[in-house]
């Protein structure tokens, strides 16, 4: 007998489980001071910030829920998505429409835009997500590029080049979102609400599937996983959530036309996750934040403000490989290990 | 004394730059001057200039930032059809003027009250082109290269008003902003074999390409294209071509000249209808603040500039229906001889 | 006429996508990097060119060359500097998308900050203008369709035939591998970029007759050209010909047989179509399939 | 050992598994030519030949990766060859790959996890919602993960990032992973390579016991001593079965000995 | 031939290899057996370059090689088969075979094409197919025949025999007989002890990144009969002795 049959033991009588180290681990007091934190800055930041400077984080907090989107099908789908803008336009167009020509409330135009977006989605993905890598990503930018043709076409809804004007500000049981610090207060929880169900999907049975459909699919598919399906659910949830964020927008502006919706809007929603990190759902508000802000913030320095832009782009990528989100991780882990907390039972050495 | 402030949203970078960078430098020189000849009412005027990039989302931003946070007085812009209703919906309600450099003519500017256009609507700019069609070129089949901007809006008003005309169109095509080629587009306009084919929208190629496969029937265009810059990106396809503008500063009207004089001092070279409704903007709304002076009431100051007004582009009256008084006799039309801008005797209208 | 016309035009666009698609190719094939910035290369090149002639008053050859050569000398710097320390840490996929991405922007913009917002024509390589039944095709397009087809048969023989040819293509697809076969794998990368940044200015060069080049065509290039690699198959040059050919054609037909307006929506309609059908491009081939 | 097995190997049975008439041609080059065997519900079938042959590709047609060209694969008695790979692993047809396919993203312990997916419950929704019984469902699947984490010795790595392992553990990820899959055929591309001796005794033990727990496996393999475990070899020679039977039948034929073993 | 003194390399953070001694003298077919994870495929893609030392010295022909970049060191009369084979998937048989046999023209020619063929009857069929169509087994002759026509003076052989036909492996070892007799140098890395110690002299045990046993010229019979010695080095839980 060779001394390792002893570890054949049978099932039952294995040695104990090493403690529990899923993604959805509850946080650490140090991660749950951070949180605590952010929290407070979130809600007192209105309050100390300009208008303008509101008006632009609530713009940030759009591009965070169209963006996770994208950064989801990415990251956790290896789904190359540059066609989320034609999701955004039928959310925007959905709200315009229904109520600035039907006057009907809005939110029968935002479920009517999410609905229809993952309708077409679904219609479409089917299709198209049997293509893979960049081939796929080749075909959701063609989407991008017929539906703003359409967009440009179909003027008796779109209004076409002129698109449509006066879009209703959105009112919730008679409260109205009329103002930056009013759609802040609307947005940013929505996003965060996607970002935590994100997470939450990543820490399922569903989630480790969707991981190792990126990683292996051919392995996957003989543990029972329906790549197609999930792929196509993922795809939904990604359009649904361009719908949606469009939709806001169209209320927030108040117009909406063909040139909020086009290919430049596809790459701004692709770079948002990739540029926050796209392996963390909430990787999207960081990028989102950069999207939104530092043109924003160099535009300041005059006509070269362009170039610095491009430039910071490229420091992001190869300063920060995980993204910026990955920075913020680096830094946390660095303070742990400084101020040398527990192990966080990985059997690293 | 503390400066007056006066915001613009102009789109120099992106598709629209094409005008709006014009816009910049005819709003610069106008700033300059008021502020040597000692600004308005002793105060000088501090310019806050910003850019959309050419996107409407982006211009509602910055409308929000002049308005709330820069306080400004006035918007000087923006350079888009799209971003003047954005804007409008931003501006109009805290009753800041806005000085657009569109022309939208639909029914609803009506309920503004404080955006002012700059520029003729679409509807006179597509009667424009009709009468030196008809008039002046003779035409009896009208063929038309537009794209999917600028040109889109002007091609349905010209279908309105088309009836009004001895005209045909025979053939109607589009490319889309930015494209690289138009030449399927030409080659399909020119198999209707029309008199005349009006080419609008903010791009030199479809010029070039029309003359690469021989069209060679007259080209006629809007204001859009009417600039040094494109007549130049057109090539040797430059010539023989009809603009319906309003400025044609090698041969100005009389009432132009002072500021074609001030614009070649500045710059050195010749300014066209673009600069013009830039300095035109600023000059309406310094003379606005003259009248009821920089503290006024909100509101105040629109009332102010809400009434005829003399520029260099042509006359303005505000207080008419379309926020712009511009007619059908305003206009100027050109013709390029060798890339350059020759002032044609017609005038429609009449 | 108008068949014949709009053909004429479709091929000759198929053949400017093509270019910028080889480009785009070449770099994958050599490198696995998908490079976003290649229509924007493009535009430094011919750009560069123009801005020799005219502002120092190089001979009209001199500046091509100073054109190429700056597309090239771009590229190079590219890959020594971030792209080489992206695969050093062997960053993901995603990041060299971003990376190019950022580049392209950063080219773009700074065309318009040195260059202005112009569009540059180059002056054409020959004059005359053909008639072929009833259509019309100016010299110049000939010329960028024979010198496209040379370019893409010599980068057919380099890459099958050559040692070169055949040592960039094996650094890309297994780095280990090559290394151990002696292979200089970081050396070869950059030949690859270099090569790349080459046929980008080329490309340049050779559209700037047909269509004048600006500060803001890097993009609409790009994305041309990234179909046409990717429906030919990616990695093949000779692909992504075919792939632009089919482009562009289809551009042309959907405005002959349905609306100029509908352009976009029925040929890129047609191109998941026929994508759809062949998943791994034109002329890809496909791997093993399971085990 | 401490499992009996739960149906006696030598009951007569109808075939769990059967192959008839295989023929497969990859462009013009025909890699199967009626190939015919059939595995029994219990124990062990082996398959060798020389490289090339068309293990993996027979391998990939009854796993549903390929359709062959002509022929048909009957599992349970039923004609599969138009069910997806899903459908029939859902069905218990589980198998590894030559070169293992592992999820690199995933530590051990989720690589081992994601095997029992077809047996978790929780959809997509409830994944979104975070809802209590999809975190029980999770730690369940730990659980278990865990116990057959240590069943294939991986119990020591169980929370490593899976890139980390050696070629060696990478092949018991795999098969810890195909077994949390709750096979009723288990099909195993050659699970020896990168082992040591002394790991493929082991091996070799852990496949009697899975045996033994009534799960039916077909092996391919070069090892002679691994491949002893077969109750039946059948012989693949460019693509026809040349000799079937038991180890020692197989290995005095004079054919095999030519075209395999070199003898 | 090669020397490798106090040789320390590893993955960032971790340190894999903690002092390798050993060497190799002309004409001689070297072991290295260990466990899994020991960290033998760690000291092959050292000794290739593909990971640098980070302490030690590797010597090589009397030349010190330890800074040596990867691709050079074919020209030293390196030649490595790698665990994973490395073959250049989308390109054919041929060009694989081709690319080698150009790097190694500087050198001594003792391998041809044609050679291989004979060698390798499989690689022959298949010379004009890519090799990621081909099968295992097929892909792992390719690579050796790969590392062949750089014309080594030693050859790394990081687990050849991994998914090899009883035949093709008996083949490869009567071949690494006659290189041997030819005066070429191999380390073989190799799991299967019956292989190993039938086609090595004498072999270094390696266990937690270190040479832990020698079984020197003739020892192999007593090692392999030495249950508690086996198993103890070739056993289990070597892996997981890293933490
Ligand atoms: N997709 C494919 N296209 C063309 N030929 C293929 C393809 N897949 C496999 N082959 C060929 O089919 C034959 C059988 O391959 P297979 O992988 O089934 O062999 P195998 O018996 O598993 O060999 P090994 O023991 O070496 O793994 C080989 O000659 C291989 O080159
Ligand atoms: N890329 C890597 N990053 C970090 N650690 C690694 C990496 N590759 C291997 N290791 C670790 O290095 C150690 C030695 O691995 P190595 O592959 O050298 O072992 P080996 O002896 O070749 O094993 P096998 O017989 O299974 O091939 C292992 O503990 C492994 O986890
Ligand atoms: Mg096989
Ligand atoms: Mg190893």
């Amino acid at each position: 007998m060779l001394p390792n049959k002893t570890s054949l033991a049978p099932p039952g009588i294995a040695g104990e489980l090493p403690a529990q180290r899923l993604r959805t681990a509850r946080p650490s007091a140090a991660t749950l001071s951070v949180l605590a934190f952010g929290a407070g800055l979130y809600l007192i930041l209105p309050l100390v910030l300009e208008r303008h400077a509101v008006d632009l984080l609530v713009f940030c907090g759009l591009y965070a829920i169209a963006g996770a989107g994208v950064g989801f099908l990415l990251g956790q789908g290896g789904i190359v998505n540059l066609g989320q803008a034609a999701f955004y336009g039928i959310g925007g167009y959905a709200s315009a429409y229904c109520s600035a020509r039907l006057n009907w409330p809005a939110p029968a135009g935002i479920a009517i835009g999410i609905v229809l977006s993952m309708a077409i989605a679904a219609l479409i993905g089917r299709p198209i997500l049997r293509l893979s890598g960049y081939f796929l990503a080749l075909a959701t930018l063609a989407l991008g590029i017929i539906c703003t043709n359409i967009y440009f076409e179909a003027d008796f809804i779109t209004g076409g080049t002129l698109g449509v004007p006066g879009v209703p500000k959105l009112a919730i049981g008679g409260f109205v979102f009329d103002t930056p610090e009013r759609y802040y207060y609307l947005v940013w929880p929505i996003a965060f609400a996607i970002i935590l169900a994100m997470h939450n999907l990543m820490g399922s049975r569903i989630g480790l599937a969707l991981q190792a459909m990126r990683d292996a699919p051919d392995a996957a598919m003989v543990m029972a996983i329906d790549n197609a399906r999930l792929k196509l659910w993922i795809f939904m949830l990604s359009s649904g959530l361009g719908a949606l964020s469009g939709s806001l927008f169209a209320h927030y502006v108040g117009f909406v036309n063909v040139d909020s919706f086009g290919v430049d809007k596809s790459i701004l929603f692709l770079l948002v996750p990739v540029i926050g990190g796209a392996s963390v759902p909430a990787g999207a508000i960081i990028g989102a934040l950069f999207i939104g802000l530092v043109p924003e913030l160099l535009s300041a320095l005059g006509d070269i403000h362009r170039v610095l832009f491009g430039l910071a782009l490229v420091a992001s990528v190869v300063f920060f490989p995980d993204g910026l989100w990955g920075l913020g991780r680096g830094l946390i882990e660095l303070t742990r290990r400084r101020s040398g907390a527990a192990d966080r039972g990985e059997t690293m050495p | 004394a503390e400066p007056i402030r006066i915001g613009a949203i102009l789109s120099t970078t992106g598709p629209g730059a094409g005008a709006g960078i014009p816009q910049r430098n005819g709003l610069q020189l106008a700033v300059k001057l008021v502020n040597e000849k000692g600004g308005i009412d002793g105060r000088p005027v501090q310019l806050v200039m910003e850019d959309d990039g050419s996107s409407p989302d982006v211009a509602v931003t910055k409308a929000n930032n002049l308005i709330f946070s820069q306080k400004v007085q006035a918007i000087i812009g923006p350079t888009l059809t799209a971003s003047t209703l954005a804007v409008g919906g931003v501006a109009d309600p805290a009753k800041i003027p806005v000085m657009a450099f569109t022309g939208l003519g639909v029914p609803m500017e009506k309920t503004r009250r404080c955006v002012f256009h700059m520029l003729p609507s679409q509807d006179l700019n597509a009667r424009a082109l009709l009468e030196v069609a008809t008039k002046a070129l003779g035409a009896k089949k009208l063929g038309v290269l537009h794209d999917s901007a600028y040109g889109n809006i002007v091609m349905t008003k010209i279908r309105e008003v088309s009836p009004d005309y001895p005209v045909e169109i025979v053939a109607v095509e589009k490319w889309e902003v930015g494209a690289t080629d138009a030449t399927t587009q030409a080659a399909k306009v020119k198999a209707a074999a029309p008199d005349a084919i009006a080419v609008i929208g903010n791009s030199a190629t479809p010029f070039r390409n029309a003359r690469q496969i021989r069209l060679t029937a007259p080209l006629l265009s809007a204001l859009g294209t009417a600039t040094y810059e494109y007549v130049k990106a057109m090539g040797d396809a430059a010539d023989n071509i009809v603009f319906a503008e309003f400025l044609v500063a090698e041969d100005p009207l009389p009432s132009q000249t002072a500021f074609v004089d001030a614009f070649r001092k500045e710059y050195g070279v010749l300014p066209k209808t673009m600069e013009a409704s830039a300095w035109d903007a600023f000059n309406a709304v310094a003379a606005g603040l003259a009248k009821v002076g920089p503290e006024a009431q909100p509101g105040a100051l629109c009332e102010a500039i809400r009434g005829p007004f003399d520029g260099a582009m042509a006359r303005f009256d505000f207080s008419q229906e379309d926020m712009t008084g511009l007619m059908l006799k305003s206009y100027v039309f050109s013709k390029l001889d060798k890339g350059k801008f020759v002032r044609l005797p017609f005038k429609a209208g009449s | 006429m108008l068949f014949t016309q709009a053909l004429l035009a479709g091929v000759t666009n198929g053949f400017v996508y093509a270019l910028v698609g080889l480009g785009i190719a070449v770099i994958f094939k050599g490198s696995h990097v998908i490079n976003a910035m290649q229509g924007e290369l493009a535009v430094v090149g011919a750009a560069t060119a123009v801005f020799a002639a005219d502002i120092w008053g190089l001979s009209l050859w001199l500046a091509v060359v100073a054109g190429a050569l700056t597309g090239m000398a771009i590229a190079i710097l590219v890959e020594l500097g971030p792209i080489r320390a992206l695969f050093a840490r062997r960053a993901r996929e995603e990041s060299f998308l971003l990376l190019t991405v950022g580049l392209g922007f950063t080219f773009s913009a700074g065309v318009l900050y040195l260059f202005g917002r112009e569009e540059h024509l180059l002056p054409p390589l020959g004059d005359e203008v053909y008639e072929v039944f009833g259509a019309i095709i100016r010299e110049h397009a000939l010329w960028v369709i024979a010198i496209s087809a040379a370019l893409i048969l010599a980068l057919r023989l380099f890459y099958r035939h050559t040692h070169l040819g055949l040592s960039m293509m094996a650094a890309s697809i297994d780095p280990d591998g090559a290394a151990t076969t002696g292979i200089n794998v970081r050396a070869m990368r950059t030949a690859t970029f270099a090569l790349g940044g080459l046929l980008a200015a080329l490309a340049g060069l050779l559209v700037a007759p047909l269509i004048g080049v600006g500060y803001q065509m890097g993009p609409l290039l790009t994305l041309k050209g990234f179909a046409a690699a990717i429906l030919g198959g990616l990695s093949n040059p000779l692909g992504a010909l075919v792939g632009g050919l089919v482009i562009g054609i289809l551009e042309a037909m959907s405005i002959v047989f349905v609306s100029s307006g509908m352009k976009d929506a029925v040929a890129l309609t047609l191109l998941i179509v026929i994508m759809i059908f062949v998943p791994d491009g034109i002329l890809g081939r496909a791997g093993r399939k399971g085990g | 050992m401490t499992l009996a097995p739960r149906i006696a190997p030598d009951a007569p049975e109808a075939p769990l598994l059967e192959l008839k008439a295989i023929a497969h041609r990859f462009g013009g080059f025909q890699v199967l030519h009626d190939v015919s065997f059939t595995a029994p519900p219990v124990g062990i079938t082996g398959l060798m030949g020389p490289n090339g042959s068309g293990k993996t590709t027979l391998f990939n047609i009854i796993s549903g990766f390929l359709t062959p060209t002509s022929g048909a694969v009957l599992f349970d008695g039923r004609d599969i060859r138009a069910e997806s790979v899903r459908r029939r692993s859902l069905d218990g047809l589980v198998r590894t790959f030559q070169t293992p396919k592992i999820f690199e993203r995933l530590t051990v312990a989720e690589n081992v996890m994601v095997g029992a997916f077809k047996s978790g419950r929780s959809g997509f929704f409830a994944g979104l919602a975070g809802l209590p019984s999809v975190r029980r469902e999770m730690s369940d699947m730990r659980a278990q993960a865990y116990e057959t984490a240590q069943r294939f010795d991986l119990g020591a790595v169980f929370d490593r990032p899976s890139p980390l392992l050696t070629a060696g553990q990478r092949r018991l990820l795999e098969l810890a992973r195909a077994y949390q899959g709750r096979p009723r055929l288990l099909m195993l591309d050659e699970p020896s390579s990168g082992l040591t001796t002394t790991e493929i005794e082991v091996l070799i033990a852990k496949l009697r016991l899975l045996a033994d727990e009534g799960i039916a496996i077909l092996l391919v393999s070069h090892d002679m001593e691994l491949m002893g475990v077969a109750q039946a070899i059948h012989v693949l020679n460019f693509g026809r079965i040349i000799a079937s039977g038991t180890m020692a039948v197989v290995q005095e034929d004079t054919a095999v000995r030519e075209a395999y073993l070199g003898v | 031939m090669l020397s490798v003194k106090g040789l320390c390399a590893g993955y960032g953070a971790l340190t894999i290899l903690k002092g390798i001694d050993l060497g190799i003298g002309k004409g001689e077919v070297v072991g290295l057996v260990g466990a899994n994870g020991a960290g033998k495929t760690t000291l092959v893609r050292t000794l290739a370059g593909l990971l640098p030392a980070r302490d030690g010295e590797i010597r090589l022909g009397g030349k010190d090689i330890t800074r040596i970049p990867p691709h050079l060191r074919s020209g030293f009369g390196l030649a490595v088969v790698l665990e994973n084979r490395n073959l250049f998937g989308e390109l054919t048989v041929r060009e694989n075979l081709a690319l080698a046999e150009r790097a190694g023209r500087g050198r001594r020619r003792v391998f041809t094409l044609e050679r291989i063929v004979d060698l390798f009857p499989a690689v022959g069929e298949k010379l004009y197919v890519r090799c990621d169509l081909l099968s295992g087994g097929q892909q792992q002759q390719v690579a050796i025949g790969r590392a062949l026509l750089l014309q080594p003076d030693i050859m790394l052989m990081d687990e050849p025999s991994t998914g090899l036909a009883p035949k093709v492996v008996k083949d490869i070892l009567d071949v690494l007989g006659r290189l041997r007799a030819d005066g070429m140098s191999i380390i073989l890395v190799e799991q299967n002890i019956a292989i190993a110690s039938s086609a090595t002299s004498r072999a270094y045990v390696m266990a937690i990144g270190r040479v832990a046993h020698e079984i020197g010229e003739g020892d192999w019979p007593r090692f392999m009969a030495d249950e508690k010695l086996v198993s103890a080095y070739l056993g289990h839980h070597q892996g997981a002795a890293h933490q």
